[in-house]
């Protein structure tokens, strides 16, 4: 990510800044300073430029009085009035720190695109410095990295110099030294580019790129050479990354599809039942799953955090009722006439998203993204690993674990199993298929209901969110041959992984399209899937 | 002609690991009723499929008339060259009257070659054979079992099959049934004509068959009359040992 | 959408039992008598079921609400105005349908509706064939002029360009590089084709740009969003995403691009069809920054606005709507200016023949909630408006980042095509 | 299967449609006449019977249930769109829409020649044949039947929407096409067009009832019939069973493309949202409803579900997907034989032979059973 053309223009901007206020000792003029937060984009932006480099060069009083001004400005929590401005909630008056009230005219400034980069940047130089936290320092200088061009000089070693803790104090001289591409001293240079060799990404191979048009590449062999080292070292970075990147993204497709379809898959190969109202019943875990969160906002606020984890029971028993009581009430009387049964569970399916419509609306359901589905970790090269679609991967692997646990453990599992081989017979040694046709049916729902939840941080969550699923997930069942859990999942690891590669080359639809093509070719050539049991065919 | 109908030779068939056949042969003359007894499983019905074209065998050849391997040709082709089966369960067109079964069974195109009076002339006397001349008009979905059986036979019997294959035609029938069915098949005997009985009744393969092979775990145990059955050792150990 | 009521459903079945009694004679019952005098009739197409429906169903709503004004204030010309509903189900031909149906046996004197140029365009012959007269609330892509249609909100060139000037300006970001990321239809398709035409128009080279198209109601933008960060840093200048996915596509792209750690600040998002009701279900406090423009925000300043916004969150609870009372978005402040609109001109023509409603239309003006004077010329059916620039802010609204001077000419037919 | 002359309810719809057809131009002018768009909707409703027949000939008569029809019915409509823009292009000069937002200055090549009817009719015609002919080959060669059947024909719709979806395909993207004003060198739109049309559209409709009441009252309808009950049964008595799938699925994608083209000019539009798998499923809906396996059922339940919609959709927009659900419950649990089912006490009950053809029915027999 870059915001390439700030940091000249800023440089230059903090260059003349720190020249006017030479030296620590100069005192900051607070009063100019909020007067030019509350005034015009330009007179913000110069406010900015000050505080960074009262940030970087001024006192300790001046930067610890500045330290709140940037995040109140981001937050929109500066109120600008006609005798200066008022800070936050504490009502305090934003030059004098006296406790005041705003006038009643009082006007938060919004701050515009540029300003709120610069913005940013002064509250994370702010931060470094002066926060007694080490975690809110440890993401100001996050925040710092995104732009190492445009840090003011001193401030990380001031930083460095001042920092307690170890490990951030490595962090930071690591970033100077990163920040140190452009300065004079060539040794400084040197390692900078080995520093930037060690975080590979586009944007530093085209920040090497750059490098070989100085003069210094030419004239300097040492120079040439690091630049070279470096460069090849990204390179081979980005592709790891590239590859990375490809593997996760298409794991990440791959867990949905399976989760979207590892319901079907057991319902239709114990059955022989399509049920379309499948995706529904996967919306339906997403909705209660927002139940669940809305309810613990009204009753057990502290755990809010946990619904996703909390709503795991609820969402699998609510859609598996639902489930068992649609084959109580219509599929029971459907085994004989499968394409029937696949009518009405489009009528279902039909019901439930109206249903839904009437009860909930149209909207989009809000969730709240606790921390551990937001946000990702960039890894390497331009790959980043973000922690939604981990939560999907891994509720993938465990919902697999403990299907196949109770596939292959429990009884019910044994009873599906023989069930599903040959239903006369084990109707013969006294397995009650009825019986075990509706927990199965239960066990599929409810399945779907988990569905619907891993995929409320990843979608939107509205009436209509199951139709997107249900052709995907046949497809994956078909694929993988009736009734196989492990055909299910190379299916689904399959189907996501060629969709991911063929995506970037040819698009978004070109891969679906290819990709669907390639099933309905396959499964022409092999109509029982990838993973059959064979047997005397009638 | 040859008089030798099917000649079946070291024929195969696995699923998955488990060989249902397992290098078999043997002959079928023509003129003679052949009745395939064993055990479940012991492949009886996996070997009428191979002969109709429906399974095909991992190893292994089975020739028509001394001279054609029909182990590679499609069900319809094997049908067309004279090869009829009676399935194990009663596989009959619910929607269809009786009279179009035996229409369909007795002369094989989209469009009828037989002139009218011709076809029903043969419809009739193919359900006087089988004993459905009352029920003509009625859908084969409203018969009850033993006239599905006798349905199915009068179907197949239409065309005039050098081979006939009859998979357990007496199942679920009451012994007045049985019994007329077992004269039924003594009545079709030609000896252009080669019938081939799996079944399980024994007295009824004692009516009917000939000879009678003896099948266990996809082999050949025995191959002989029904007395010799009887007093056969191995046999006896095979339906009774376990 | 009405409660599920136990009299609507025996209407309901009531009706079912009649369709099913006689399925050949029944749409006679549709000809219903053509009043001359009671109500005067308006046809409202917008979904309530559907893709569409989020966005769409609430200007049902919004069109009653103005009706209801209007009504109170003693109707058009003596008579009360009456809105009916339908509901086209986000499939395209079943706009055309329904608008015959309004149009041949309603007899409807205008119709408001339609949201994606698709269901417009499905309209228009309709429309055209019929001499009916259709008021589109939304922005588009311009191009089309009929005489048929009045086109409430504003085409590209005073709209879209505006704010891509903003972007490139110093003022904005200095903006270099586009990506350009749109559904794949006729409105992003013609805007993008405008949009390269103005950049090519200022010397930008074609190397500056990439464009890409999802299909409709596509969710999974993983891949893209990576697309979307290579592509910035290769280097090369500012780069910004011009947004023109619509419908549930605009939540989940700002949902992955969010997750993937992007921010404004990095690479800000022009979302052109993004509403407050987009960012519905979204943790916001990640996309502070990102823009949208449209002829009115929320929290546009001004008397007017705060009566409408008071008058719909009234609405909303009287009514039991289910859409919330505290959002407004701008289509439906365009189709609350379309329905005054419309009774303005009948009024003046005195009369509800089209023809004469439309020979009106010159020198209108209402004061819309935008806090702009909105007119027409006369010259051809757009209505000239201003122009907000939102900055997404952490109360899934938007704060007003810039707004026009006053309301721009409408330019129906881009020069940069 | 009941002879023709004694099967009542298709008379009475013969003689209905007949009726219709003649009574509507002698009508038209009058005061009698049925209003223009009550006119339109008799037309569409005729158009959707007849992609109702297409599906119940393989569904109801042959056991494989396609979720895709969609795709042959677009084709009719895409070529007569196709047709009718290039015609009004010809004749009045207007530009389509896609051509301008794309940035095109022409047609793209595979247009040419499609001002011609009868060359816009015969790419149809091949192109149905084309693909279905492929596509049935192959499926019917692997034996794929029943449920997969369904899911696969249902992918197929589906990727084809998602291509048609693609503005770069050169067929109008997700707008489709619109905005038709001359078909035949006359003037869409008009009174006297939409009349025609509409007979147009009746008159085939009947003219494909009859035939289909023909062919399954046939020899050939008899071996369709126990290709539906019990396939390998009847390959194993010498017929080529591929063959017979292979011709009804062609015939049967044939009408489905003639119902489209007797659709889009009436509706005015085309867009790959007839090619979404919910339309496809609709149509065994109707089906289902109707009467499944017996043609005047299909017509019928196509005609009432269409008819229902069209007034359902404005007059309680809210209620019509609950009323289309419920009815579906109904007739999958308690008439399995759609509203035949209701029929067969006033038709069939007076006559002595069709008391095997009603028990039939009442029983629900004729699914795959595979």
């Amino acid at each position: 990510m870059t915001f390439r053309h700030l940091p000249t223009f800023l440089a230059g901007l903090l260059v003349s800044a720190v020249l006017a206020t030479p030296g620590a000792a100069a005192a900051l003029d607070r009063a100019a300073v909020v007067a030019g937060l509350c005034g015009n984009a330009g007179q913000m932006f110069e406010a900015a430029a000050a505080l960074t480099a009262t940030a970087a060069t001024g006192s300790d009083e001046d930067r610890a009085w500045a330290l709140a001004l940037p995040r109140a400005l981001i937050e929109k929590t500066l109120a600008c009035d006609a005798a200066g401005a008022v800070l936050g909630n504490g009502r305090l008056d934003a030059v004098s720190r006296v406790v005041r009230e705003p006038a009643p005219d009082a006007r938060a400034p919004v701050l515009s695109l540029k300003n709120r980069a610069v913005f940013e940047q002064a509250d994370a130089a702010l931060a470094l410095r002066s926060t007694p936290d080490a975690g809110a320092r440890a993401a100001a200088l996050r925040m710092l990295e995104r732009r190492p061009a445009t840090i003011p000089e001193g401030l990380l070693d001031a930083a460095a110099a001042r920092e307690s803790d170890p490990a951030l104090k490595a962090q930071i001289e690591g970033l100077a030294q990163t920040a140190a591409l452009n300065a004079s001293d060539p040794t400084a240079r040197l390692r900078a580019i080995g520093r930037i060799a060690e975080n590979p990404s586009r944007r530093a191979l085209a920040q090497m790129a750059e490098l070989t048009r100085d003069p210094a590449y030419a004239t300097n062999a040492d120079f040439r050479a690091a630049i070279d080292a470096a460069t090849r070292r990204i390179e081979r970075g980005i592709a790891i990354g590239d590859v990375l990147a490809a593997l996760y993204n298409g794991l990440s497709f791959a867990s949905i599809l399976f989760m979207a379809a590892i319901g079907l898959a057991i319902i239709f190969g114990l059955m022989g039942v399509i049920n379309l109202a499948q995706g529904e019943l996967i919306m339906i875990g997403a909705y209660v799953t927002w139940m669940v969160q809305q309810g613990l906002r009204a009753v057990a606020p502290a755990l809010l955090d946990w619904y996703l984890i909390l709503a795991i029971p609820v969402a699998f028993v609510v859609t598996a009722a639902i489930g068992i009581a649609l084959e109580a009430l219509l599929l029971r009387h459907l085994y004989k006439r499968p394409l029937m049964s696949l009518l009405a569970t489009w009528a279902v399916s039909l019901f439930l998203v109206n249903l839904v419509r009437v009860v909930f609306g149209t909207q989009n359901m809000q969730f709240e993204t606790p921390f551990y589905v937001s946000g990702g970790v960039p890894v390497i090269g331009d790959f980043i690993f973000t922690w939604n679609r981990m939560f999907a991967i891994a509720f993938a692997v465990v919902t697999l674990a403990l299907t196949w646990a109770i596939v292959r453990k429990t009884p019910l599992g044994l009873n599906i199993r023989a069930v599903t081989q040959n239903r006369d017979m084990a109707a013969c040694i006294g397995i009650p298929t009825r019986s075990v046709d509706r927990m199965a049916f239960g066990l599929g729902s409810g399945l779907a209901g988990l569905a619907g939840l891993a995929l409320s941080p990843i979608y939107s969550v509205n009436p209509q969110m199951g139709q997107n699923f249900i052709i995907d997930s046949f497809m994956v069942v078909v694929l993988g041959g009736v009734g196989t859990i492990a055909g299910t999942v190379v299916a689904a690891l399959g189907i996501g992984q060629i969709n991911v590669l063929i995506e970037p080359l040819w698009g978004a639809v070109a891969a679906k399209v290819i990709v669907l093509l390639m099933i309905i070719a396959f499964l022409q050539w092999r109509p029982e899937g990838l993973f059959a049991v064979k047997g005397r065919r009638k | 002609m040859s008089l030798t109908a099917l000649l079946v030779d070291g024929l195969t068939v696995r699923f998955g690991s488990f060989r249902a056949i397992d290098d078999l042969s043997l002959a079928i003359d023509y003129g003679e009723v052949r009745a395939v007894i064993g055990p479940n499983g012991a492949g009886k019905t996996t070997l009428l499929d191979v002969i109709s074209g429906i399974t095909r065998p991992k190893q292994g050849r089975v020739l028509f008339d001394g001279a054609h391997d029909i182990t590679r040709w499609s069900e319809s082709a094997i049908a067309r060259a004279g090869l009829r089966r009676k399935f194990q369960k009663p596989s009959v067109f619910e929607g269809l009257t009786v009279r179009q079964h035996i229409a369909i069974g007795a002369d094989v195109g989209f469009r009828s070659r037989l002139d009218a009076p011709a076809l029903e002339d043969r419809i009739s006397e193919v359900l006087e054979t089988v004993g459905l001349t009352e029920q003509g008009e009625r859908l084969a979905g409203e018969l009850g079992h033993g006239h599905k059986q006798w349905l199915e036979i009068g179907m197949v019997l239409a065309s005039d099959p050098r081979v006939l294959m009859l998979d357990e035609p007496v199942a679920g029938l009451t012994d007045e049934e049985t019994e007329r069915t077992a004269r039924l098949v003594r009545a079709l005997v030609r000896p252009d004509r080669a019938i081939v009985v799996v079944e399980h009744d024994m007295d009824f393969v004692e009516r009917i068959a000939d000879r009678v092979t003896v099948l266990h775990e996809g082999r050949t145990l025995f191959e002989g009359s029904m007395d010799k059955v009887r007093a056969d050792k191995a046999v006896v150990e095979v339906y009774l040992g376990r | 959408m009405v409660k599920f009521t136990r009299r609507s459903f025996l209407q309901a079945s009531g009706v079912a039992a009649a369709g099913l009694a006689s399925p050949i004679g029944m749409p006679a019952l549709l000809r219903s008598a053509q009043a001359q005098s009671g109500p005067v009739k308006l046809g409202c197409l917008f979904s309530s079921s559907g893709t569409m429906a989020n966005l769409e169903g609430r200007l049902n709503y919004v069109v009653k609400m103005a009706a209801d004004e209007i009504n109170a204030k003693g109707g058009v010309n003596g008579r009360t105005i009456d809105v009916l509903v339908s509901d086209p189900a986000s499939d395209w031909p079943l706009y055309a349908q329904t608008a015959k149906q309004m149009l041949q046996q309603e007899k409807v004197s205008a119709l408001f509706g339609c949201w994606t140029s698709v269901s417009r365009k499905t309209v228009l012959p309709v429309v055209e064939q019929e001499k009916g007269l259709l008021y589109y609330p939304l922005h588009f892509e311009g191009d089309e002029n009929s005489k048929n249609v009045v086109y409430v909100n504003s085409p590209p060139a005073s709209s879209v360009l505006p704010a891509v000037d903003y972007l490139m300006s110093e003022e904005g970001v200095s903006a270099k590089r586009f990506f350009m990321l749109g559904s794949d239809y006729v409105w992003p398709r013609t805007i993008n084709k405008q949009l390269k035409g103005y950049w090519k128009s200022k010397g930008i080279p074609e190397s500056a740009w990439k464009e890409e198209y999802v299909p409709f109601g596509f969710s999974n933008f993983q891949t893209l969003v990576n697309q979307i960060r290579a592509f910035a840093d290769q280097g090369g200048g500012q780069p910004v995403v011009v947004l023109t996915v619509v419908g549930n596509s605009i939540p989940d792209f700002m949902r992955e691009f969010a997750n993937q750690g992007i921010l404004a600040t990095d690479i800000p998002v022009l979302g052109l069809d993004m509403v407050e009701a987009d960012l519905e279900g979204l943790d916001t406090s990640k996309l502070v920054g990102h823009l949208n423009c449209w002829a009115y925000l929320q929290n546009a300043k001004g008397p007017a606005n705060e009566t409408f916004l008071k008058n719909w969150a009234g609405y909303v609870t009287a009514k039991n709507v289910p859409f919330k009372g505290d959002v407004s978005i701008d289509p439906m402040v365009s189709a609350y200016d379309s329905v005054h609109l419309w009774a303005m001109a009948a009024q003046k023509a005195g009369s509800f023949e089209v023809p004469e409603v439309s020979k009106a239309f010159a020198g209108l003006t209402f004061d819309c909630p935008s806090g702009y004077k909105i007119a027409m010329t006369g010259e051809n059916n757009y209505v000239s408006r201003g122009v907000f620039i939102g900055s997404v802010n952490d109360k899934q609204g938007f704060d007003i980042l810039w707004q026009s001077k006053d309301t721009p000419k409408p330019v129906p037919f881009s020069p940069y095509g | 299967m009941t002879p023709i002359t004694r099967d009542r309810p298709f008379l009475l719809l013969v003689a209905l449609l007949v009726m219709l057809s003649v009574a509507m131009p002698l009508l038209s002018g009058t005061g009698l006449a049925p209003s223009r768009y009550l006119t339109n909707a008799i037309g569409q409703l005729a158009a959707f019977a007849v992609l109702a027949l297409s599906l119940d000939l393989i569904w109801g008569y042959l056991g494989i249930l396609s979720l895709g029809h969609g795709l042959f019915f677009a084709i009719g409509g895409y070529v007569v769109a196709m047709y009718l823009l290039k015609h009004s292009f010809v004749v009045t000069g207007t530009v389509p829409d896609f051509l301008q937002f794309m940035g095109w200055k022409e047609f793209p090549f595979y247009w040419a020649g499609f001002e011609f009817f009868p060359y816009a009719f015969g790419v149809a015609v091949a192109v149905t044949l084309l693909i279905s002919g492929v596509f049935g080959y192959v499926s019917f060669r692997s034996r794929v039947g029943g449920v997969y059947f369904a899911i696969i024909t249902q992918a197929l719709v589906y990727v084809a929407m998602l291509l048609m979806f693609r503005n770069d395909t050169g067929f109008g993207g997700n707008n489709g096409m619109t905005g038709f004003s001359v078909i035949l060198g006359w003037p869409m739109g008009t009174s006297g067009m939409i009349t025609a049309l509409a007979v147009a559209s009746l008159v085939t409709l009947a003219l494909v009832l009859v035939g289909c009441r023909w062919l399954v009252g046939s020899r050939f309808g008899a071996l369709m019939l126990a290709t539906r009950d019990d396939e390998t049964r009847l390959r194993t008595l010498g017929y080529e069973t591929l063959r017979l799938k292979l011709i009804v699925w062609c015939l049967s994608a044939l009408l489905a493309m003639l119902a489209g083209m007797l659709y889009v000019p009436q509706v005015g539009i085309i867009n790959p949202r007839v090619l979404s798998p919910e339309l496809s499923l609709e149509i065994a809906v109707w089906v289902a409803i109707g009467g499944r396996g017996h043609l005047v059922g299909a017509v019928i339940g196509a005609l009432l579900v269409n008819a229902l919609k069209f007034w359902l959709s404005s007059a309680a927009p809210d209620v019509w997907p609950f009323i289309l659900s419920g009815l579906i419950v109904l007739v999958v649990l308690v008439f399995p034989n759609g509203l035949m089912d209701l029929a067969k006490f006033r038709l069939a009950r007076p006559m002595g032979p069709k008391r095997m053809e009603t028990k039939r029915m009442a029983r629900g027999i004729g699914e795959a059973r595979s």
